[in-house]
């Protein structure tokens, strides 16, 4: 296994110990429940904004917790939901006046344990809202009753609703717009390789020199189908029809257009994907206004890519464009 | 309380326990063909915390063991895993408290209690290729053989829990992760039913070789 | 080869072309010349900063083309020094009054094409300077005549020279103060895979699963030896002991500390590095009071990193902490 | 200017264009044991738009083609090789320059300045284990044996060429990027210098079959 590792199972907690110490003043971290926060959080004229999910997904979410962003982040283990305990425990610690709100990407044992962790912190008179993240067009909703899952499109709910929530919007509110965003974005993503768990030692599933997996999920979980490797325009074209046909995103419409690398792919590679898929989306009469190019939501060391359209309007422009502040300045 | 049935659940906890702590690695792999690859992980870590807090557990009754145990199991357990076993101790411990000598019929009221709380907390059900089309055919051959002493009734259970598992090979996964594989998951074992398997041949093992029956 | 691209021969071309359509209005791309530039550059009241070298070292160089880093960028194909064409046409374009400040790595190749486009662009009465960066202490430079590598470090010298041009500094003055930073900076790496050059289609050199390479440069050529895979902390020791001892940095000193991932090595793994390093460096009464995690200097999709150390005053954290606006915003 | 020369002049330049074209993936494998493996990609790119710019192309004696060839090698091709060899062409072609009719002793004067520029250009010399401990022996050979006709020395100064690039292997490198393996360099030959062997070995074929003597 070509990685920095000590014990694979110190490597979320050294991890995160290390996102501490380059983050002295700002962000705290908690070893007893697994948590990164924002050392000024909570804040009783704010809703705290809670993030969790297995780890190895980094910068996702543990690297933006920061102001207008999160407030913090409860993670599980790598690829595993936070236990219900932690969400619990985390929620506790940002209990606000204004209330707290849980963003889920939409996968089962995220659900659960928030739903687990819900209960239990509300059961303290804590007001809590969730909202879930379902971007991801490569699962059909109507095929499998689980539903769409949540990938890197929870980059624009966070950022939108952490961006209203400096501003002293309330909780309800937060859910309206945070479900709203959610419901302009679309994300399909794609493998070119397995990536390597640090606990397993080796690669998650195998996938053949001349192969690729078209609409993973974040851990690279399928979606699509395996097909023979092709060329980068030949990938982005089909990445970029599953997705514009979905909302449908059309003629006239302004977007946002990310492209999040998987982790092992380099960002060279991530700018030429981009150029074309801007290209592209030109040509049917769909203009990128804001772009983000790099790691937002990875698979550990995984190579492949992921595409992301967010239909714009002004009052998502002015949330986007606000400051925000996190270890990872990817905003 | 008597004594020996808590003991006997004291029992049945620890196989429990060190059969997942045992087969981390097998586990995980079982996982990795259409799933994630955690689940040895995650169970193993739960369960390594069940044996290590073990001496220092507080409970006076089967019921009280059992919800300590869930706790645990909660607290530790990520994933799905967490809140699916969490669920099925905290019910199983719920519906044995306060009883002063569970027998044959209330241990399979606390086993289905706790596959109703997996059924909820998981929005699943048999069919939908999960450790429930093990653990449901097995407590109900349990419940069948009960009349032929607890240690015969175990082995027709185990035998019952091994073949179900077996038999998800064949299953399109509905739920977890491993639906999103569609009919690709047909080609596999669902990683929790033989989960499901392994601890019941682990427990009617050690029963026999402790010489018990049912209290 | 498990990589986005078209044609390798258009590799840097088509991701320039990505670069330039997600940054419209601040970053011009002049496909003749193969370069990258501030559509606000040259000025007269500004000294023009340049720096060129061969691609798949991204985001080094041309995603830190904006205000406050470079005015321009010149990259060569991949792990090749530009063309001295490139470097006379990108000098003539940044032509300004107060002068034109060429950055180079110190690598033979990016050497000799910028001395041969200084020389033809002198020949046009350009008034340019010459930085050479040598930051890599894994090159001794008594053994090898050729001298010691320009790496990862010299982002904190652009970042330097960059945010002083930008108050009006002289030419000569931003020679003695980037001088003074490259004197203060001290890098070492080291690779746990090879990379794959998108033209050659295959691993540069083998590493076999229980190696490593201690001290490469910046395509991976190799500085010190090639040792047993070790565990994380172990191979941060090795590197931070190289670096400490070469200046050498002592109890008391103040510095930046930058874990820089070569590419293929997660974000993750990244923080459980630098959260070691910072510790240990602590444990020798060295502060770390500035962090730089994430890529900055990369070998296309290798699995590695290198640490950067640089000793802090008050001048250089008064420049580190001004604006930069970079494709990538990492500073 | 006879025409003769001309045409023999660019015949080389095509045979050496050509052959940088066709050993672009060997090149690149040679350099890649203790190089960065570009060196086939470099030559190359810039010999290919010299091919391809060939017609276009505009000079009126051997030292103008040089000069022309120089230019384009230096625009094209980045790292170590554009600027040696579009040093080298310059530096030959100034030589030839207002050169009426280009005789044995006028060419072996090129050469030496072409040397000269390239030790210059790398600030390296005979030893460094780079393109010159096969281009020196081999140009020293060639002017030993001119009296034996071009032909003739042709093919010793190939053989030399061969016979030390090959002698390459053995050598520490001192300069280019194959420097920093240090003692590991020793193993192999040196990219650059096989790649003058390969390129006198195909000139003198050439020469051969279209049956020309020097002018
Ligand atoms: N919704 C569900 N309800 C009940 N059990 C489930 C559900 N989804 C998955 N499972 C069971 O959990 C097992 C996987 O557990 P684990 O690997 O811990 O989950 P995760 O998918 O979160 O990594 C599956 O093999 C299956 O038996
Ligand atoms: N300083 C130098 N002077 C002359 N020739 C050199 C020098 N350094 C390297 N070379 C030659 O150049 C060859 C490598 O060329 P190339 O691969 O284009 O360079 P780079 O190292 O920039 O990738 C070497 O095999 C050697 O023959
Ligand atoms: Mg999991
Ligand atoms: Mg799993
Ligand atoms: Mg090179
Ligand atoms: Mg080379």
């Amino acid at each position: 296994m070509k990685k920095f590792v000590n014990d694979p199972q110190q490597f979320v907690p050294e991890m995160l110990k290390g996102i501490e110490l380059a983050n002295p003043g700002t962000l705290r971290y908690v070893p007893e429940y697994n948590l990164i926060m924002r050392a000024d959080a909570p804040r009783d004229d704010k809703v705290s904004i809670v993030q969790g999910s297995g780890s190895g997904h980094e910068p996702a979410h543990v690297m933006v917790v920061g102001k207008g962003m999160l407030d913090a982040a409860c993670p599980g283990d790598v690829f595993s939901a936070p236990p219900s305990d932690y969400v619990y425990e985390t929620t506790k610690l940002m209990r606000s006046e204004k209330g707290v709100l849980h963003i889920i990407n939409n996968y089962t044992g995220d659900r659960m344990s928030f739903d687990m962790g819900r209960e239990l912190a509300e059961a303290e008179d804590i007001k809590i809202a969730t909202l879930i993240v379902d971007d991801d067009v490569a699962v059909k909703d109507s095929t499998y009753t689980v539903g769409r899952r949540g990938v890197a499109g929870n980059f624009f709910v966070i950022k939108a609703v952490g961006a209203a929530s400096e501003r002293g919007a309330e909780l309800d509110e937060l859910v309206k717009l945070g479900e709203r965003v959610n419901s302009v974005t679309r994300t399909m993503g794609m493998a070119l390789t397995s990536c390597t768990p640090p606990a397993k030692g080796s690669p998650l599933f195998e996938l053949g020199e001349d192969e690729m997996e078209m609409g993973v999920g974040i851990h690279g979980e399928p979606g699509r189908r395996r097909e023979k490797l092709a060329n980068a325009n030949a990938i982005i074209d089909e990445l970029l029809e599953a997705v514009v046909s979905d909302l449908p995103y059309g003629s006239g419409d302004e977007v946002a257009l990310m492209i999040n690398g998987l982790g092992g792919t380099p960002i060279s590679e991530l700018y030429i994907v981009y150029g074309h898929a801007h290209q592209r989306l030109a040509d049917r009469g769909i203009e990128v206004t804001r772009s983000y190019v790099g790691e937002y939501c990875t698979s550990l060391d995984m190579a492949g890519a992921s595409l992301t359209l967010v239909k714009l309007d002004d009052e998502l422009n002015e949330l986007f464009d606000a400051p925000a502040e996190v270890a990872v300045r990817i905003f | 309380m008597s004594k020996t049935a808590l003991s006997q659940a004291e029992l049945v906890v620890r196989v429990i326990a060190q059969t997942a702590v045992g087969n981390e690695t097998y586990f995980c792999e079982l996982d990795a063909v259409v799933g994630d690859g955690d689940f040895g992980y995650s169970l193993a870590r739960g369960f390594e915390v069940v044996l290590g807090d073990w001496d220092a557990m507080e409970y006076s009754d089967v019921g009280g063991l059992l919800k300590r145990t869930a706790v645990t199991l909660s607290k530790r357990i990520g994933g799905t895993s967490g809140p699916i076993w969490g669920t099925a101790f905290l019910r199983a411990g719920g519906v044995l408290t306060n009883v002063t000598d569970p027998g044959g019929a209330d241990v399979i009221a606390a086993l289905r209690a706790a596959i109703e709380g997996i059924k909820q907390r998981g929005s699943t059900d048999l069919g939908d290729k999960t450790l429930l089309d093990a653990l449901v055919p097995a407590v109900d051959e349990l419940e069948a053989a009960l009349g032929e002493g607890a240690g015969a009734a175990l082995e027709r259970a185990a035998a019952k829990a091994r073949e179900s598992a077996e038999a998800t090979k064949g299953m399109v996964a509905q739920r977890g992760r491993a639906a999103y594989t569609g009919e690709r998951s047909r080609d596999s074992v669902d990683a929790g039913a033989i989960g499901v398997a392994v601890m019941f041949e682990a427990v009617t093992k050690a029963w026999r070789e402790a010489g018990l029956e049912l209290a």
